[in-house]
């Protein structure tokens, strides 16, 4: 059993990446390996927005990765300073910056890049999905 | 022991973000006393260019930044001779920020370092 | 240290492949399959089947495809995974 | 004699730093760090200074690490140090010193 942390700074909207990370998650979860934190870094953290509105008959990236964590216990990050501009805001950001709303999933957290640092020392493996 | 980071910038500047976002992500990370290392390939040879000035299309200015890698404890700054070449590109434009160096000393600390990065 | 290229934009096959040392090994995912159908390839050169099949490919390529399961087992037999963006 | 400010005529984020830098003089600088509770000697502006020449030079607000080695190199040895940094700044020179300064917070990455 091997513990892993992923890189994801894959656009949802616009390229495949993030699909590719769910799948590799799946697979890695169904083969007893576990997650320690899946890092959201570039456009990779739209993927946070809890707006995210897909149709109906498309898959739903955001709450999938929700999902996902919730049942196999891991952390979704996403990097404060790429979050906050491209417009993924949670509580306590919305409250420091005088803006009106958040609009994080409750399944993510935002932080640091530390986190990134943490998960890559803590993990045996990383895998970028970009 | 600590571990060792190699970003590799391969895109040229402004039309994305990537190398100021992986510049982002070397600073960051030098805070928590990782070994990094700034290598500069393919068009990323271009981010390392004088003269930029991306101010007049309002865009943030983040070439000066590169001159600060030494201060933030990134020692190990290289671009590819043979991207260079290849671009006609003169050391004498590039800021002196990075040690010229080839394929083969890239690829080795590339295969040397515990994680890569690349966006 | 063993490397794993993960290679998912073709138009950077030759700086990705460059990079590559003799025990290393690459693997083409998303858009990047297509190559398998354009390039030789070499016993460390591998195709994600998914991928491939996605696209309607599988039948055209002669590389080695490995699936899903065995991504995992690929980034985990070599010591770390570098993803050529 | 400098001529007191109104902090509240200036544009600030919610953590009173300043949004437009050109805004800031030393007058500014004199009321900020009122409100911060430092008051400035001529040891806090010459660390101020260099942050503001640092961001000039490397267009980034510095963190602590930077910032130490910057000041070593460019002023003093004997100054260019955390602890004496800290001594000035007590709830953090770079935070502290680039909201002085009239400039960007630095990145959070903790």
């Amino acid at each position: 059993m091997a513990t892993f942390s992923l890189l994801v700074t894959a656009n949802p909207h616009s390229s495949q990446g993030q699909f590719s990370a769910i799948q590799f998650a799946k697979t890695l979860l169904h083969q007893g390996h576990v997650i320690k934190r899946v890092f959201f870094y570039a456009d990779g953290v739209l993927v946070a927005s809890r707006l995210n509105c897909p149709p109906s008959d498309e898959y739903n990236l955001t709450k999938t990765w929700a999902k996902l964590a919730i049942t196999h216990d891991f952390e979704l990050t996403a990097c404060v300073t790429v979050a906050m501009k491209r417009g993924i805001i949670n509580a306590t950001e919305a409250d420091r910056n005088a803006l009106t709303g958040e609009n994080i999933d409750p399944a993510f957290e935002i932080s640091g890049l530390g986190q990134l640092t943490e998960a890559m020392l803590e993990s045996d493996r990383l895998v970028t999905f970009g | 022991m600590s571990k060792s980071l190699a970003i590799i910038f391969n895109k040229a500047p402004y039309g994305n973000q990537s190398g100021r976002e992986l510049l982002d992500i070397a600073l960051m990370a030098a805070a928590f006393d990782m070994e990094i290392s700034a290598l500069f390939i393919g068009d990323g040879v271009y981010q390392l260019l004088t003269n930029q000035q991306p101010d007049i299309l309002h865009m943030k200015n983040h070439s000066s930044t590169y001159k600060a890698l030494e201060l933030y404890g990134i020692e190990t700054v290289l671009v590819s001779s043979e991207d260079l070449e290849q671009r006609r590109l003169s050391e004498s434009r590039l800021m002196p920020v990075s040690s010229l160096s080839n394929h083969k000393q890239i690829n080795k600390t590339i295969a040397e370092s515990d994680f890569v990065f690349m966006l | 240290m063993k490397t794993l290229y993960i290679l998912n934009n073709p138009q950077l096959f030759e700086q990705c492949t460059l990079a590559m040392g003799t025990q290393d090994a690459l693997l083409l995912i998303e858009d990047a399959v297509v190559l398998s159908e354009q390039q030789s390839s070499d016993e460390n050169h591998f195709v994600l089947e998914e991928d491939l099949i996605a696209r309607g490919l599988n039948s055209g390529s002669s590389w080695n495809k490995k699936n899903y399961n065995e991504f995992v087992a690929l980034t985990l037999e070599y010591n770390k995974s570098v993803s050529w963006l | 004699m400098v001529v007191r400010i109104d902090l509240s005529s200036l544009p600030r984020d919610k953590q009173g730093y300043l949004t437009d830098s050109s805004l800031w003089n030393e007058a500014v600088a004199m009321a900020i760090s009122q409100e911060e509770a430092i008051e400035l000697t001529e040891d806090h502006w010459q660390v101020i200074n260099y942050v503001r020449r640092f961001y000039e030079e490397f267009n980034t607000s510095p963190s602590i690490r930077p910032l130490v080695k910057y000041l070593a190199k460019e002023w003093s040895k004997e100054k260019g140090n955390s602890i004496y940094l800290h001594l000035l700044f007590p709830d953090g020179p770079a935070k502290q010193a680039t909201k002085i300064a009239g400039l960007p917070k630095p990145a959070r990455c903790i």
